[in-house]
């Protein structure tokens, strides 16, 4: 594989002081993983707890429950690297062969049963494995096929929509958030008995907003010259 | 209880890998993919050394995976300009070192 | 109405309304300066209000979700917290009346810079307020991306190298401290600072996951010799980028390093004396790559790249009066944001008005533009830590701490530095005074810009009088 | 158990392999193709560790959008070389930054 690389670029003193570096890493790592006592985790805590707020599936319950912040923080973080990615300029061109027919034939197909699946994964995410990053994303990847078939008149969605889609996530996590403050009520505590509800609503705006962000990013650029 | 388990070394064999990779390769996207191996090094420990399944390590995987699609769509985004502006797919300081990526096609 | 004004959940509030700014910035992209003006005034009022409460009620305390750590996340407010939110709060709306003009006549980039900047904004606070290691984590991602997305608003081939060594070295920073969480997480069982920190004793078992942190955030602070990324990004940003990026975003790694540090209090000699050797070089190596460079923006980036290693000597000198050492270190990175963020500002103004940033070719921009000159001036006073600044104070305090001990290499370090500073400001000065040797074509730029940019470096040095007040803020946060 | 552990063993072998192939593979093409082979065995790992939320996000996300972004931009890069070479002449600057 290294064929003709020249021993004495400088290159090699380099490696040597990345090898012994990542070797120190790498016994430091697996040295305490060996010999320290781990602790036991916050699994208990999380299963008793949401046993009674309804929500079945701990990592859901974990996610928008008790570490509900940390994920609001997460969509602000996808919702600015979109931005960022917009910013740097308009959507380079995808193709410009003519859309291929497999394609065509296999996005029909999938778009319903995309649909359907995003549905299910969004809904069963209370009480198993789904939720709404994995809903998102697979909406996401039929935009992208979409995209892909070459169907879509321009590159894209117009831009007002497209913008609206992808602050929904956000605003509506933040928005339920702070509306559930009084009463002594801290951001984000949902009150007694509408946990369940306030999930599925924020998840069903994430949804959307993830698959947007997902299908723009992919997109590389501002979909439309703004106006 | 011991928290090396055969998946937490893996993780930390994909951390160095990555971190190899990613100081030596000069193309771009070969640090992206880099960068990208090591997150899931990461995360492979987090997960991989508890011994009974902890619902809060996964949430964390799951927020550090979407992290890291953002900041991998930056990245590549930034890859796409800096070689429509410069030419070349790489950084200025990484130019004459790395043979392999003279052939990157 | 002023106990529900005095209890409001303000914490909160300095977080979610930069956030809901970028948000209708984004969504309005034709009114993004005035929607982002009003966000950034709003943020700023929200810090001030977590500041008041701090200093009248003590820190404070905020459960997020109403769980209370370790199951939930928890805010937390200290004095340290309010200086930084303050801080922010103060070079961020100056940063904001100065975009509003100096953006105006590219529309496009207005668009874009407002939710970004405000998106920057809501990490440094969530930043500054979070108590549990994870949640600081997604701060770090939010605030790397939204900086390195900022940078890249200049677009051009220098800026893009920037933006993305940038983000290399920010994405790599991030995963080291991503790995000391994880360490600490499976060793400890729990996320919150306040619980790690009681449950932490020391040893290996502590050393190794702070070690990562630490190397992480030495990363996204640009302590040399990890600073090759730093003057590149921050010299080929537009001027309020620079400005919030030397000003602010360093200085959030380099406040979550100090809140591990008084959290662990990690024991031994070793690394104390190796950060203080890496911000000796740092000021040394920086002060002298300023003095050589040609460009105004790349001389204060170099001075940035000195000054964050002024900082890094507290940590060998906190042996003895940790108040003293640890006290001028925050006030010299409070004063030093202010002070920096002015001469961006002032540099900004300096290369609209000639159209270049070449030193050289500065042209009697002391008759031109003497209001942009007094703040470039001002804010050196500052970064050189003449009295009576803020720079001066946080300098004083530690060079008080290393004569007392008796440390002398530490106070040589600074009274160099101080003579370095002091020289590459005014080789500035000095080229300001007198006629380029070619013409130049001469643009107008807007009072607003120029005074914003001496209204804060007048902040820098007013800093040093209102030290008596401010150094009590921290009494209950130093170890 | 040990049919467990042995699987577990196989698929540490395979992530540690399609690693390494994909960071040091010379065809670019190749690397991406191999990255995407190791976020989906990554999911399946997860399925393994008792983690099925994470496997869904690592295979919708992790593999398949990565995946797709990595595609999208490999081939983008490749026409521009390739109109390049027919053209010889340098397409303008992408950016904005003449507004």
């Amino acid at each position: 594989m290294q064929t003709e690389r020249d021993p004495c670029e400088p290159g090699v003193v380099l490696r040597g002081m990345l090898a012994v570096l990542l070797a120190c890493v790498a016994c430091g790592l697996c040295w305490l993983l060996w010999s320290a006592p781990l602790a036991p985790g916050l699994g208990d805590a999380v299963r008793a707890a949401s046993a009674q707020s309804g929500i079945a599936n701990p990592v859901t319950a974990v996610l928008l429950d008790f570490r509900g912040y940390d994920t609001l923080l997460e969509i602000a973080v996808m919702t600015s690297t979109l931005v960022g990615v917009w910013a740097l300029g308009p959507a380079p061109k995808l193709h410009e062969r003519p859309p291929s027919p497999v394609l065509l034939g296999l996005d029909s197909a999938l778009i319903p049963f995309a649909a359907v699946i995003c549905g299910y994964l969004l809904w069963v995410g209370a009480t198993r494995a789904g939720g709404a990053f994995q809903a998102g994303s697979v909406l996401a990847a039929t935009g992208v096929l979409f995209i892909l078939s070459g169907r879509r008149p321009r590159l894209g969605l117009p831009d007002a929509p497209m913008r609206w889609g992808v602050v929904l996530g956000l605003a509506t996590f933040l928005v339920v958030a702070l509306a559930v403050m009084g009463d002594g009520r801290q951001f984000l505590e949902y009150p007694p008995g509408s946990t369940k509800t306030l999930i599925l609503v924020i998840e069903a705006a994430a949804t959307v907003s993830i698959a947007v962000i997902l299908a723009g990013l992919f997109i590389g650029g501002r979909p439309d010259r703004e106006p | 209880m011991n928290g090396l388990t055969v998946f937490a070394l893996t993780g930390v064999g994909l951390l160095v890998i990555g971190l190899w990779a990613l100081v030596l390769r000069a193309h771009l996207i070969r640090k992206v993919l880099a960068l990208n191996v090591m997150g899931s090094g990461v995360f492979l420990v987090l997960v991989g050394a508890g011994a009974a399944p902890d619902p809060v390590p996964q949430a964390m995987v799951i927020t550090g995976i979407v992290v890291t699609v953002s900041a991998t769509a930056l990245a590549l985004a930034l890859v796409l300009r800096i070689d429509t502006a410069t030419g070349k797919p790489t950084l200025p300081e990484d130019r004459e070192r790395d043979l392999m990526d003279e052939h990157w096609q | 109405m002023t106990d529900w004004l005095a209890e409001a959940p303000w914490m909160l509030l300095a977080i979610a309304l930069p956030l809901l700014g970028a948000l209708l910035a984004f969504l309005r992209p034709h009114r993004a300066a005035m929607i982002g003006l009003i966000g950034a005034f709003m943020s700023a009022g929200a810090a001030l209000a977590v500041l008041l409460q701090v200093v009248f009620g003590g820190p404070r305390q905020y459960e997020v979700g109403g769980w209370g750590a370790p199951l939930g996340i928890n805010l937390w407010a200290d004095g340290l917290s309010a200086m930084m939110l303050a801080m922010t709060a103060v070079v961020g709306t100056a940063v904001s009346i100065y975009a509003r003009v100096y953006l105006a006549d590219s529309p496009n980039k207005v668009r874009r810079f407002w939710p970004l900047w405000l998106f920057t904004w809501a990490a440094l606070n969530a930043l500054f307020q979070a108590a549990d290691v994870f949640n600081l984590y997604v701060t770090l991602e939010l605030l790397g991306l939204s900086a390195v997305a900022l940078v890249a608003l200049t677009g051009t081939g220098p800026a893009l190298w920037g933006a993305m060594r940038y983000l290399l070295v920010s994405l790599l920073g991030s995963l080291a401290y991503l790995v000391g969480v994880v360490l600490l997480y499976h060793l400890h069982g729990t996320l919150d600072l306040t619980l790690l920190g009681e449950r932490a004793d020391g040893g290996l078992a502590l050393a190794i996951p702070l070690g990562a942190m630490i190397a992480g955030l030495l990363l996204k602070i640009g302590l040399f010799p990890f600073h090759v990324w730093l003057p590149p990004a921050h010299g080929s940003a537009r001027a309020p980028v620079s400005a919030v990026l030397s000003g602010l975003v360093v200085k959030g790694a380099f406040y979550l390093l100090l809140r591990l540090w008084f959290t662990f209090s990690p024991e031994g000699e070793g690394l104390p004396i190796l950060l203080g050797s890496l911000g000796a070089f740092a000021v040394f190596w920086g002060s002298i790559q300023a003095l050589r460079q040609e460009r105004l923006k790349l001389l204060v980036a170099y001075s940035t790249v000195a000054q964050l290693g002024y900082l890094f000597i507290a940590f060998p000198l906190a042996g003895m009066d940790p108040a003293l050492a640890w006290g001028g270190s925050i006030y010299l990175a409070v004063s030093h944001a202010l002070a920096k963020g002015a001469m961006f500002l002032a540099a900004g103004s300096i290369m609209m008005q000639g159209g270049h940033d070449e030193i050289a070719e500065l042209d009697r921009v002391v008759d031109r533009m003497p209001l942009s000159l007094a703040a470039f001036a001002l804010a050196g006073i500052s970064l050189a830590g003449l009295p009576p600044s803020g720079g001066f104070v946080g300098k004083w305090m530690l060079l008080q701490s290393a004569m007392a001990q008796g440390l002398w290499p530490w106070a040589l370090v600074m009274i160099v530095g101080g003579v370095l500073t002091a020289s590459y400001v005014f080789r500035v000065l000095g080229f300001a005074f007198t006629r380029s040797p070619h013409a130049h074509e001469s643009h107008n730029v807007p009072h607003t810009m120029e005074w914003t940019a001496l209204l804060l470096a007048l902040g820098a040095v007013l800093l040093g009088f209102v030290a008596p007040w401010a150094l009590p803020l921290l009494d209950g946060v130093l170890p | 158990m040990s049919a467990g552990l042995i699987l577990d063993g196989l698929l540490a072998v395979i992530l540690i392999w399609l690693a390494w192939a994909a960071l040091s593979s010379r065809d670019l093409f190749r690397a991406i193709v191999l990255f995407i082979a190791f976020g989906l065995v990554l999911s399946m790992a997860w399925a393994r560790l008792g983690a099925p939320d994470v496997a869904l996000a690592e295979a919708a996300i992790g593999a398949g959008l990565t995946g797709a972004l990595l595609l999208a931009t490999w081939g983008r890069l490749r026409r521009r070389r390739s109109s390049k070479e027919q053209s010889q002449a340098r397409p303008p600057d992408g950016g904005d930054n003449a507004d």
